[in-house]
């Protein structure tokens, strides 16, 4: 299984006819790039894949992507994703959005796609605001007015500040109980590639959280470049405890697989979709039908 | 021997009151009699008052039935409550032990110690609401080793319990027969063959439709009175190849049956008011990608959480304008237990030949109720499918503009030609666009095609003379109720017609038009406020309607409709 | 001279081109003209073609124009796009460095070297916008002292940019005056007595309105094109007492506004289409709850996502019957940047006043766009206050049946008279209560309390004369152009006559009954594909209207209206 | 400040004239009395006291108390409680709710009230179970077919089992950054008292999981009276990483003060509504317009 040898595919099959609309600059292309090339990596063929986006400038990504994509509204991609693999588990489904998108309006999917263990690989392009509405603070903006100082157009909604203490993904989906939970930064190409084809080879739900500085509403390139830096070497990816201490205490965006475990994925506890023959599913119709004569 | 006869139980919850009913109509339908029934259940989830009625009768049974033939009251309160709604020459059954009836120069009254057998002879408060249905099976004429066979094959496997089951039977024909002359009450058997009739409720018979439909994705969130059509389909759906997934909120639900949608798959889900509120957003989106899928609302009282075990139609207007912008769907509403086998059908199938969300309106007391009926034949509606791409990459156009405004689908894993499906506006191609052209030829696209879905037959039943002095319409529901007041109207020499449509949208205008060109006058009756289908017809026709409208959360009785009926034509 | 001049500049998003349109029209506002905006951002966050159109004159101003007088292309690709829209005899300005045009016989063409005055003479990209802005200006004949005290007033503060932009205007100016002829494009300076007018966009209107009301608690979630109420809030709210909280999402800023007000303070929050639809589960517990509260709702190109920068007037029947059950509330509409203001303070006094959901329909034009308005006057609209309770416990009934339908108001904290408000069906004590006769009264108590505001004066307006060949009826932000419309087919002889419904439900019936009782034809003309004001009449009157839409996302024109009136008018 | 000895009021005070509908046993009724004692040790004038809940047998207990209640739609106590705190927060607001308004239906909501620190307490009544529409699984019920044994009636929905892992509510806050975390059991009602006593008076968001059994359709009274316990002796509530270690693997049910932190609540970050006299207003809104002339 060595797929880089064995790869027919480049990662350029998987860019579509559209040209990405994003601002010159935007972190979101960073991600959309390292997706093709772990697309690439595992071969996989275009027509098996589906991603599923809500509504943001990352939520525009499956359009520039030349698999199946689903664009639905603001903040539903889980679910939606959900119906999507187990209605056929032959698909690769791979859900993207934005901090808002998830952890906002769609916050009260995401536990849920998490303890189901859906098998889908969800990438939360995290820029710290709201992109395409055009520089709210979001989730995940920083308390107070360091975010003021920052960027003078961010965040329009709170002249005195963001009064809110950002959410910490990484903690919650640990809480939820994930299996498989990462960090990269799009500016960091090679290893946001191997982190998805890590977390699309994954059999259960495998969260990503990309770092993915808008350059025009919050322009965090400069301080994130200074504050990231790789898990520590010791790292033990099976220890939620020590994930969760980090998490909440990390003065530095550590990027790398923070955590994994073994869980069997929804659709082979549930079952899925599959085609019964005509003259069987009538049969069994009638069998229950008996109950009730 | 009586036409039918109408039955009602009260007591205290949680004494088996509700299992007299399932108890009593499983064995009348067994029977072949034509079974019909109707509960309220109370506020409480445990103990509280509340009242089972069964309507049973050999000719057709359309309506919970109005004043009652038989009451039982098992005690005081539950006697007070429900005295009133037994007829003059009706038969009271009391616990006295537990009840003191007033005289009655009018009204049949004998005692029945239900408590006392229980407590004396029985020994085992089990049983009560078999005795209790031995009580009531002696009087309308089951034969006593029907009824022990009856108990033998639902208690059979549970040794514990059948013998103190049998004892009930004992005792109930045994007091029965000694005190309770049988004056024209009883029933005839009606020799059926085995397996040819079943007993469902509006919910049971929905999910069977579906399973017959080809549904393979279901995904759904709890609420009163929905709840069961998950609750059954987890039991069974697996085994047609299909998967349900109890879902984290009714926005989850919709969602993922728009993922199992785009992802080739039949799928539904169900729900009632506050869950379809919750549902419109997605539900727009699903216009917006022309998805096939089914949403079943089972209607309850509102408005807000209402009376969640109350009936009501009230869900019209929402299920037909409840979008933002213009992004329309189809909507049906079946008529009764039998109906909402094939009308469920009929939505998967419109579903799949539109290419659209489709909303089936069923109501409380249609999910709830039970009724015994042919044995639903699936044979009777041919399943569709949706029109699929013949792969051909270049031309493929997912939004193609055709003549009846359906494009070819492509499914993922299968063809090769991918394509993203948004809720932006997009062209033909699906690429978002939001040029003035594009806009306006999108928009035509899907409105004239669920349009164009006016003219499927079978979305329409009338009844009555050709011309008549009165035209009633009505919807759902309470077609029971209508068409039983039609019938009484009939005998008593008024000439009156029914329109049912079970298409609510696209509102069959044709057959409207033409039904109220051939009546004098027309009267919606609905159980809404505001007359929801009422409004429609108006809007669309722009032709005046009478409105008969019930709104306490009670269905219909076909006595109600009757008098207004009566009402009007007097008023001529 | 002009009556009033119709400019149009197109180009690159980002290189300044929406702030010329900024400048210009607070620099036009300034001259005392009337100023009325419109843009078509692009669908690109940055870059992307883009256009800014502003008209201005010294009459009435009612809508964004037809042809254009003024097309300023800064490239070919706008050039292209737009040269169609200038009118014959109108004049094209064009950057000779980015675009060749074709020779026009009709039209006056100048090449004006934007880029290569920037690059050369001012040497920083930066002022571009005020460059363009002082060739209008002179073209215009805004007084050039004028433009640069203009400029002074608004970069005074900042060192870097204003000698930057005093360059621009004098090379702006001069350039002008050398090349290109001023013939009949001067408008006159009108004087004005300072700060009495303003230059506001819709939803900042509809934001100083809230504030005159009473607005103490606001929640919301951002989406276009009705974010920026909640921005302008966020800065301002807190200087009368009032509190911003952006929330979660759409349901949960609902859910707090519900909360505020039953803790008695006004409160409200503002979306568009897919935030509406989300809404509507807490929009049915408000009505049930009977609490003041109001709903902003700019509406967009639909369905789902749609054309989010786009306009549509599509979300009428959503925000009259999106609602399970029948749960009514108002539902208004102001019509242009001023009546913004008066509306929705009219809004939160009847939500008040009848302590119920009050719906404020506008739409992604009125919203986004300037225009230069007579200071608004809070003092005109008498600020209403809820009934309270007078603190008596024994008689205290929250719900209680009055002859209005209104019932006194507790509020914790303040009164004794501690009440639990249920979305579940309640009695006049508010105990929950599911009989039969509660919920039908208390039905038709929640009903006729919101038709009764149909009585409500004020909210009609008529135009025309008092019998026509033709009638008008429009709604929201349709009046301006239908109204200049109908101004010039008067012009042209033609009797015609004008209803504006600023309430659209509970729907004005008497006035229109008696509207369309003095024209010979009716018209709805709506922005949207299925005539949802149409229907609405058509059901409340069952009397057939003609339609004219216009759904492809843009704004009307007065020239749509116009020969849409034409047409009509020689089918006679 | 000894509450208990200045009281004027009785629990009985607290008490409104409807009769609790909910089924005899079940453990509701002490989460009930629980809060009316906790009521008058703190002695709160009623007419000050808002009880917010949603849809649940749970959500019925409003109606029982004699304060003002808002009786909600299903899952949206929280963004109503902020409402009602931040128009007037003098009031004491309490939010109740069950496990599946809470984490399901309401999932969403619970992060950012516990991000923004909305001074309120959330008293969940967890019973494992979807009470009110009789049976069905919630969030928290035990994954697999343990459920079912212990209770024939449950679960009416997993003929197979519950397929999903459970969510465990107090890792999740703790992820979320809740200032004050707590559990209680309605059979153990001292306690419960007074947690919830501590909770009223936290300065901002108290979370109480209340385990409160259903006897109707997942009784678990025999199971969890076996399985409580109290938190060590040297329990520290500072401590959030225990706290979280704890929460992830206990194997019993732990009772008392999980975790407390001070932050500033959200009405003395951002401001709450206040009355400001006419004339300043009218003169405010006038400065405003004056930027617009
Ligand atoms: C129901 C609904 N509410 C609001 C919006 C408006 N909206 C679009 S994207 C967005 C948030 C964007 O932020 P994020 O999810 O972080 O994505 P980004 O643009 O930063 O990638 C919002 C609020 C919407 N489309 N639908
Ligand atoms: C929007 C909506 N969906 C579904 C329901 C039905 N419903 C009422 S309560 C409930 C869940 C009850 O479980 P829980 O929250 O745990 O409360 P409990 O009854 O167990 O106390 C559901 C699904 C509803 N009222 N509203
Ligand atoms: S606004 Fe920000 S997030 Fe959106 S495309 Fe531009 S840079 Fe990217
Ligand atoms: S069903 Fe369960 S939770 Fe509901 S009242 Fe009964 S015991 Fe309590
Ligand atoms: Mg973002
Ligand atoms: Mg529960």
């Amino acid at each position: 299984m060595t797929d880089t040898a064995t790869a027919v595919r480049k990662a350029s099959d998987y860019k579509s006819e559209n040209k990405p609309t994003w601002c010159p600059g935007c972190g979101d292309f960073g991600v959309l790039s390292a997706l093709f090339k772990a697309f690439a990596q595992l071969d996989l063929d275009p027509k098996k894949i589906v991603i599923v986006s809500g509504i943001g400038c990352s939520g525009r990504l499956p359009e520039f992507a030349a698999g199946y994509g689903l664009h639905g509204v603001h903040g539903r991609t889980l679910p939606t994703a959900m119906g999507v693999k187990l209605a056929n588990p032959e698909l690769t489904v791979v859900a993207v959005g934005g901090d808002g998108d998830g952890f906002a309006i769609g916050g009260g999917h995401v536990p849920h796609a998490v303890r189901r263990n859906v098998d889908i690989t969800y990438i939360v392009m995290d820029n710290e605001v709201y992109g395409l509405t055009k520089g709210q603070p979001s989730p995940t903006t920083p308390q107070g007015m360091a975010a003021v100082k920052r960027s003078p157009s961010m965040p329009k909604m709170a002249p005195r500040g963001v009064p809110e203490m950002p959410l910490n993904m990484l903690a919650m989906v640990l809480a939820y109980g994930g299996s498989f939970i990462a960090r990269g930064f799009s500016s960091l190409p090679n290893q946001l590639v191997d982190i998805l084809v890590q977390g699309i080879r994954h059999p259960g739900f495998s969260f990503v959280q990309a770092l993915s500085p808008c350059i025009t509403f919050y322009d965090t390139y400069d301080l994130w470049k200074g504050v990231v830096e790789q898990l520590p070497a010791d790292w033990n990816p099976q220890d939620r405890v020590r994930a969760f201490d980090l998490a909440l205490n990390e003065e530095k965006f550590h990027l790398g697989l923070w955590h994994r475990r073994d869980r069997p994925p929804l659709h082979e506890v549930l079952g899925a979709a599959h085609d019964v023959p005509a003259p069987e599913r009538r049969a069994a119709l009638e069998r229950v039908m008996d109950a009730f004569a | 021997m009586p036409r039918d006869l109408t039955i009602r139980v009260a007591g205290e919850n949680g004494e088996g009151l509700l299992s007299v009913g399932v108890v009593s109509s499983q064995a009348f339908a067994r029977m072949g009699l034509n079974v019909y029934t109707f509960n309220t259940p109370p506020a409480e989830i445990k103990g509280g008052s509340s009242m089972v009625q069964i309507r049973v009768g050999e000719g057709p049974v359309r309506s919970q039935g109005d004043a009652l033939d038989i009451l039982m009251a098992w005690n005081q309160e539950n006697y007070d409550f429900h005295i009133d709604a037994l007829r003059p020459g009706g038969i009271l059954l009391y616990d006295p032990g537990e009840c003191r009836p007033k005289e009655s120069g009018s009204q049949r009254q004998y005692p029945v110690p239900l408590n006392q057998i229980i407590r004396e002879q029985i020994k085992n408060p089990r049983p009560k609401n078999v005795l209790a249905f031995a009580v009531l099976a002696s009087l309308a004429g089951v034969p006593r080793d029907f009824a022990e066979t009856f108990v033998r094959q639902k208690f059979g496997k549970r040794a514990d319990l059948l013998p103190l089951n049998l004892a009930a039977i004992q005792h109930g024909y045994e007091f029965a027969q000694a005190h309770i002359p049988a004056n024209g009450t009883h029933l005839p058997v009606v020799p059926q063959e085995e397996g040819s009739q079943v007993l469902l409720t509006g919910n049971q018979a929905i999910s069977l439709g579906a399973m017959a439909s080809g549904l393979q994705f279901f995904a759904g969130y709890p609420i009163t009175p929905a709840s069961d059509i998950m609750e059954f389909l987890s039991h069974h759906l697996y085994k047609v190849g299909g998967v349900v997934v109890q879902a984290e909120d009714e926005i989850a639900s919709l969602a993922a049956v728009i993922g199992a949608s785009f992802a080739g798959r039949k799928a539904a889900t169900a729900t009632s008011g506050p869950g379809l509120s919750l549902m419109v957003e997605e539900m727009g989106l699903a216009t917006m990608q022309e998805l096939p899928l089914v949403v079943i609302d089972a209607q309850r009282g509102g408005p807000s959480t209402g009376l969640p075990t109350r009936t009501e139609q009230g869900d019209l207007d929402l299920a037909v304008y409840g979008r933002h912008g213009d992004a329309p769907r189809i909507v049906l509403a079946p008529t009764d237990v039998e109906d909402c086998f094939y009308t469920t059908m009929q939505a998967f199938n419109l579903a799949e030949k539109y290419q659209t969300p489709v909303i089936l309106l069923s109501d409380n007391h249609l999910s709830q109720r039970s009724q015994a009926i042919p044995r639903p034949d699936p044979a009777r509606v041919p399943v569709a499918d949706r029109e699929l791409t013949d792969g051909d990459r270049e031309r493929f156009h997912r939004y193609a503009v055709t003549e009846g405004g359906v494009s070819p689908f492509a499914i993922p894993g299968v063809h090769n030609t991918p394509y993203v499906a948004t809720g932006l506006e997009h062209n033909e191609r699906a690429h978002i666009d939001y040029s003035p052209q594009t806009h306006e030829v999108m928009m035509r696209k899907r409105q004239n095609k669920i349009l164009a879905a006016e003219h499927e037959s079978g979305f329409v039943r009338r009844y009555g003379p050709a011309e008549a002095d009165l035209g009633l319409i009505c919807w759902g529901g309470t077609e029971g109720p209508v068409r039983e007041a039609m019938e009484r109207a009939e005998e008593k020499g008024l000439r009156v017609a029914l329109l049912v449509p079970k298409m609510l949208w696209p509102l069959p205008e044709r057959a409207l038009t033409q039904f109220m060109g051939s009546v004098k006058k027309t009267v919606v009756v609905e159980a809404n406020f505001s007359g929801q289908l009422a409004n429609l017809i108006q809007s669309r026709l722009c032709r005046p309607v009478l409105r008969c409208n019930r709104y306490d959360g009670m269905p219909f009785t076909a006595g109600d409709v009757l008098s207004y009926i009566e009402g009007v034509a007097n008023h001529d």
